[in-house]
């Protein structure tokens, strides 16, 4: 049979989605991820509604226990006393109750807290959601920037006495509870070494100082959130630093890297857009975790270094069971933590081409 | 048909269909073979072709989306518990990657006492010992007492891979599917290993359903046998080993043999190689209409081989080829 | 005689195996260090509960070796008894959440299907929430003397994490060619899961276990310390920083070691347990077991 | 084709006695064990082994790519362009950097994970050039384009294409172009089609081969498979135990060995072409490179050996015109 002498055959690349598919995918890709955040976060109101309720005692039950603690008074006394103070029904049925949060929730209406009366669940979360936000955001960004940055050093320079002490350094710091080290910290610096006024750097910014865009405020409100943010730095560099060593470590390892130097490229070049893009790459994905840990870590961090933030009012809306307040800030951190997890997605997305066509997914 | 003449294993319009990426993925697409007791039959194909898959079928690790696989004219999806247990012994698989289809938590012994025991093949393990000195003799490991308190890795890869055919061979099977079975090891070892399997196919009569991309391997071992080319989920050509490798039909099966390089520096530079119309595989998310070959098919005529799917076709000799245009010459000649 | 000869060598070599890992081995020994001073020395210690108005705020003497406490107590003796409670919720908790992850992690990978998309959506669900804040709203039910139910409480902290790892190690492990080889060989479902797939999955399952406990001991000082968590007589390390916490010990020189004390009993067990988990890698390798 | 040895004159590449070492668990891999042979002026030199015979050590010492922990213990890498040479072993850091590519292109096994998964092909290419001072990046993308037509890859899709979108194949060819890209004398390619199939395979050895009559350059290329180095090469060498034990010729090699090695190679490999012949398998194990056998590593498995092979170590010797062999008893090995 005659071979046919055609043309040299000209490879093209797998037939891939044209670029308006490929966009489509991206989108929907966004679009399921934010349908996912959506649903969960229905799904933490739901749960954290009933769990709050199904708690024992309840707020009137608290604030009688109180009066009776602290003034002396009968328990007809303080009852009648509460009765006034908590126009509340909470004989109500607990399905009525949820429809009416749910309905409310919708109008952006978070409720009011029972103990402060006119006091509104979202006045509270934005006077102090924003602190904690600004601390924990700022530590999440400089462990994870300094971690990555360690981290590589560490592999770069594996087994030698640098890598020893920053490997001890970072075990060290990643095995003690953070609330631990948030003491020792005070303690030391503190009463011990009088290196710091603990009671000057309370709070979230010094009494008398205006908000504004302006070196003062911004210099006082660093120095009241410094501890925390020193604090949560240290406890989670650690995890970062040793991640990213052996995620470094695998990645030199590949064969791209070895090719890259064959191509003569510089060692620059190679630390960054080869080793260190790639190796930090996994990492993003524990990024989603990190966050949900530092920013309930922030419920100790806040009370011990009495730090004005939404993890502070949440332990005292417990100890009062407050259940709107509780319930609101439980829930404004939950998104924020979503969100968070949300960005650090979508940005690993972007950051890896091969999860851009949509083949993340499946794991 | 009596029960003695049914083939040991017979696919009957087999099909395998994947999920994948919410897509599916016809990786085995309509195949049918009938394998007689003590027969080679080679499936040869390169990667994605199905051949893997289609082995998993026949030693009953894969169901069928499709059609029927039997065992002793009887569909292994349909036997009762103890049949199956039966079938399944009977039907032993050898994988290609010797550093992970043994287990490492487990010794050598460990590895191939298991199944004699759990079978009560052997009554205690004195005797299971006994017996897996004897499986090692076979496979040519020798002494057997040196491999016996061994871990996997311990052993190099040709002794893994002599280790997992003992393996198999502790259940007595009738049937060996080895798939890709020597093309992980290297040069100087695989020849004893193929050897070895040729001796095992004489000596205790065992059906083999060779699976491998390496036609040279596939012409060695099963001369006396069939072999099967299958490309992107479908039998394209199938027949005697002498047949295929000197007198190959499908343009398929001839660009695949012309396109093999030769450990001979004469033959190997004076080849006549079949050109291709395209370089690559189309995928399997988004097989070619009609022939899937036909876009890289130097036989294509439009209007025919994009149109429809051709039949495997009955060519004479024990060959049957699934082309329209050799089909429609054939005809011709024939008329 | 040769049963407890080879218990003697499995001890041997597992020794061995620890000391590979000069790290693992510091941990080990610390381990060692702990259990020996929260079961053993509370016999030779008894514990201090008498306050005495003239000791408070000791420094370290030859009668109490760390001083006393804002109460006038021994505080040596308040760490030696304060770790039995700590350590036995920590390791509770750690099994607790180990078998939810085992249990739910390899039953979702091995059914698959809508169990496995049910499991792995709870987990989901479970991961992209804080947990601390939501445990400190569940821990106000209940007390520190209850173990068993705060263990459970705390276990939920960490099982979706490890239910998830677990998945993915008995996704990957039941593809491995030796499954298909022993499903192949007839074996039964129980040879598969404990003799094929399980043993490779030992360390991977010991190290979860131990990070477990890290875990739990993070959890139930924290909310002792936010006061969540009430205790009644409880002498536990989290409730002495708590006291000593409340009580303003951080504020005086001499108060030092009443708050440090159990501090660094604590930061020390868990970078024990997180040393030992270099060792625990080692242990339970059949590479290293056999000594190459 | 460039067929037949030119005429001797100044080489490309000069090895002389290396030793290359590294600690292992068990002690230290002696993976290169006083190499030596000249690349020849456009000449393709195929280095041929099996997996641990120290060949991809080899490759990675002429380019001084080795892993940290191996150390060069003595030996000379001459590298010769244009009538000056260079000490590759003596070269700086930055001079490395720039023989790298420049003068001497390495590309890896199989290829499949070569490329930097997240910078698309054309920004791999402008990287290579910008390091060696092609900042032009137009003339560089003119440049790209055309050597990816040379490779037969359509330049316009693939240069925008990110490597997980191009198959194997293509990724491999990628590569060949991306070596090409600075012109350099000599191009090392480490089983460049390992892992492809057949019919991928064969493009490549194609485009080599074209490559090799369109451009200027010498080639090393390192494999297990000998029908590569049948099809390819000028000249072959064989590598066992770290050690080169035959060089020649590729038709003395295959016609007429002298190392019982290469003798018992060339008749394990099955051919497809020709008559079935039987295949003779090669006794024992491949060798231990921490504790390599007393006098020559081969004589555990050679039919040949005698106290002489057991206890003094061969050095190379001409054994034909252009053919060296270290072996006592070359004269004896018939082929």
């Amino acid at each position: 049979m005659a071979v046919q002498t055609a043309p040299i055959p000209v490879s093209l690349p797998e037939e891939q989605a044209r670029p308006n598919v490929l966009q489509r995918v991206f989108r929907s890709y966004v679009f399921r991820r934010l349908v996912k955040a959506v649903v969960t976060i229905f799904a933490v109101v739901t749960a954290t509604f009933f769990l709050i309720r199904l708690m024992p005692s309840n707020p009137v039950e608290i604030f009688i226990q109180e009066q009776i603690a602290m003034y002396g008074m009968s328990y007809q006394e303080a009852r009648d006393q509460a009765s006034a103070l908590f126009a509340i029904d909470l004989d109500a049925p607990l399905s009525q109750q949820y429809l009416e949060y749910l309905g409310n929730l919708l109008r952006g209406d978070l409720g009011q807290s029972y103990r402060s009366k006119g006091t509104y669940v979202a006045d509270i979360i934005r006077q102090f959601l924003p602190w904690t936000l600004f601390s924990v955001g700022t530590s999440l960004l400089i462990s994870f920037v300094l971690g990555v940055v360690l981290g590589m050093l560490m592999a770069y320079r594996r087994e030698t006495p640098i890598d020893y002490a920053l490997s001890t350094f970072a075990s060290l710091v990643s095995s003690v509870p953070n609330y631990l080290i948030a003491i020792i910290l005070l303690v030391v610096l503190g009463p011990q070494l009088r290196i710091i006024n603990i009671a000057s750097m309370r709070g979230s910014i010094s009494p008398g100082v205006q908000p504004g865009f302006t070196l003062h405020f911004f210099l006082d409100v660093l120095y009241h959130a410094a501890l925390p943010i020193f604090v949560y730095v240290l406890t989670t560099i650690g995890g970062w630093m040793l991640a990213m060593k052996s995620s470094t470590i695998a990645t030199l390892e590949e064969d791209y890297v070895t090719v890259a130097r064959a191509r003569g490229l510089k060692d620059g070049r190679i630390m960054t857009s080869y080793v260190g893009r790639n190796a930090s790459l996994p990492l993003f994905t524990q990024l989603a975790i990190s966050i949900g840990f530092v920013f309930g870590g922030s419920v100790l961090i806040e009370a011990i270094f009495v730090y004005q933030g939404i993890g502070q009012q949440l332990i005292k809306a417990i100890n009062q069971r407050d259940y709107p307040v509780m319930q609101g800030i439980f829930l404004i951190i939950t998104i924020s933590v979503i969100m968070a997890n949300l960005i650090a997605d979508l940005l690993y997305s972007r950051l890896d081409p091969r999860i851009r066509l949509g083949q993340g997914e499946t794991k | 048909m009596t029960a003695n003449a049914a083939p040991i294993i017979e696919l009957d319009h087999v099909s395998r269909v994947f999920e994948q990426r919410r897509k599916q993925v016809k990786a085995v697409d309509d195949v049918s073979l009938a394998v007689q007791e003590g027969e080679v039959v080679c499936l040869v194909g390169e990667s994605g072709c199905g051949k893997t898959t289609t082995g998993k079928m026949i030693a009953g690790l894969i169901h069928p989306s499709g059609g029927e696989v039997r065992y002793a004219g009887k569909n292994i999806w349909a036997m009762g518990k103890d049949e199956f247990q039966r079938y399944r012994l009977a039907v032993q698989i050898i994988h290609q990657d010797p550093y992970a289809s043994l287990n490492p938590a487990h010794t050598v012994y460990g590895i191939m006492s298991a199944p004699l025991l759990q079978h009560g093949i052997v009554a205690n393990h004195k005797q299971a010992r006994e017996r897996v000195r004897d499986l090692l003799r076979t496979v040519d490991m020798t002494p057997p007492d040196d491999f016996l308190d061994k871990y996997p890795h311990q052993l190099s890869g040709g002794q893994r891979q002599r280790v997992s055919v003992a393996r198999a061979l502790t259940v007595s099977p009738k049937v060996i599917v080895a798939d890709e079975a020597v093309s992980m090891v290297d040069v100087s070892i695989r020849v004893s290993l193929l050897n070895m399997l040729g001796r095992l196919k004489r000596d205790l009569g065992v059906t083999f359903i060779f699976i491998t991309h390496d036609l040279a391997v596939a012409k060695h071992f099963a001369w006396e046998g069939r072999i099967a080319v299958m490309y992107l989920g479908r039998m394209i050509e199938i027949g005697r080993t002498p047949q295929i490798i000197n007198h190959p039909q499908h343009p398929y099966t001839r660009a695949l043999l012309s396109a093999i390089p030769e450990a001979d520096p004469r033959i190997t530079r004076t080849k006549e190689r079949l050109q291709l119309r395209s370089l690559d595989i189309p995928s399997l998310l988004n097989l070619p209409s009609g022939c899937s070959f036909h876009p890289r098919c130097p036989l294509f005529e439009e209007g025919l081989c994009e149109v429809s799917v051709p039949p495997l076709a009955d060519m004479g000799e024990g060959t049957r080829v699934a082309c329209h245009v050799v089909a429609r010459e054939r005809a011709k000649e024939a008329a | 005689m040769t049963f407890l000869k080879g218990i003697a060598h499995w001890v041997n070599q597992t020794l061995r195996l620890i000391a590979r890992n000069k790290a693992g081995f510091l941990g080990f020994i610390g381990l060692l260090f702990f259990i020996f001073l929260a079961f053993v020395m509370p016999l030779f210690v008894p514990l201090d509960k008498t306050s005495r108005v003239d000791k408070i705020y000791n420094p370290p003497s030859a009668e109490h070796i760390l001083g006393t406490d804002f109460q006038g107590r021994d505080i040596f003796s308040l760490v030696v008894h304060g770790g039995r409670d700590v350590i036995v919720i920590a390791f509770l908790t750690g099994a607790i959440s180990t078998l939810i992850a085992v249990v739910l992690g390899s039953t979702s990978a091995l059914l698959g299907g809508a169990v496995d998309s049910a499991i792995m959506t709870a987990t989901d669900f479970w991961l992209a929430i804080p947990t601390f804040p939501l445990l400190a709203v569940l821990a106000t039910q209940i007390k520190l003397n209850d173990v068993w139910l705060l263990s459970l409480i705390l276990a939920l902290l960490s099982w979706a994490t490890l239910t998830r790892a677990i998945r993915s190690q008995v996704l990957s492990l039941r593809q491995r060619d030796y499954v298909e080889a022993a499903r192949s060989l007839g074996m039964s479902n129980r040879h598969i899961i404990f003799k094929e797939i399980l043993p490779n999955m030992m360390s991977y399952i010991a190290i979860s276990l131990v990070f477990a406990m890290t875990a739990a001991v993070y959890a139930q000082g924290g909310l002792v310390f936010l006061g969540l968590l009430s205790f009644s007589d409880n002498n536990s390390w989290a409730v002495t920083i708590q006291l000593a916490w409340t009580r303003g010990a951080i504020f005086f020189k001499d108060s030092f070691l009443n708050i440090m004390a159990p501090v660094i009993a604590i930061a020390l067990f868990q970078l024990s347990l997180v040393l030992f988990t270099r060792s625990l890698e080692e242990i339970f390798n059949p590479r290293l077991r056999v000594g190459v | 084709m460039s067929e037949g040895v030119k005429a001797a004159g100044e080489p490309a590449l000069l090895v002389e006695d290396l030793w290359v070492e590294y600690p292992a668990r068990r002690g230290v891999v002696k993976a290169v064990r006083g190499v030596s042979f000249e690349l020849r002026r456009g000449e393709t030199l195929a280095l041929i082994g099996e997996s641990g015979s120290g060949k991809t050590t080899l490759g990675l010492a002429l380019v001084r790519l080795l892993p940290k922990a191996a150390r060069i213990k003595q030996g000379r890498i001459m590298y010769y362009r244009n009538g000056s040479s260079q000490d590759v072993l003596a070269l700086n850091a930055e001079e490395l950097r720039r023989f790298r590519w420049q003068e001497c292109a390495m590309v890896f096994q199989g290829a499949q994970n070569a490329l930097n998964p997240v910078l698309r092909i054309e920004a791999q290419f402008l990287d290579t050039a910008r390091a060696h001072g092609m900042a032009n990046a137009n003339a560089v993308r003119e440049r790209t384009i055309e050597l990816l037509k040379m490779v037969q890859l359509d330049p316009q899709r693939v240069m925008h294409s990110f490597p997980h979108e191009l198959s194997g194949g293509m990724r491999q060819r990628v590569l060949i172009a991306l070596g090409l890209l600075l012109q350099p004398q000599v191009i090392i390619l480490d089983e460049p089609t390992t892992a492809l199939d057949i019919l991928t395979q064969r493009s490549v050895i194609e485009v080599l081969r074209r490559l090799r009559t369109q451009l200027d350059f010498s080639l090393i290329f390192i494999s297990h498979d000998l029908s590569l180095a049948a099809e390819l090469a000028d000249r072959v060498a064989t590598v066992y135990a770290g050690a080169i034990v035959e060089i020649g010729s590729v038709y003395d090699i295959f016609e007429r060995p002298r190392h019982p090695y290469t003798l018992a190679l060339t008749r394990s490999v099955p051919t497809v072409t020709g008559e079935m012949h039987p295949l003779a398998s090669i006794p024992g194990s491949p060798p231990d490179l921490i504790n390599p056998p007393l006098g020559c590593a081969f004589h555990p498995r050679c039919p040949y050996a005698t106290d002489q092979c057991r206890s003094q170590e061969p050095r190379l010797e001409r054994v034909g015109d252009d053919q060296l062999a270290a072996c006592w008893h070359w004269q004896e090995v018939k082929p």
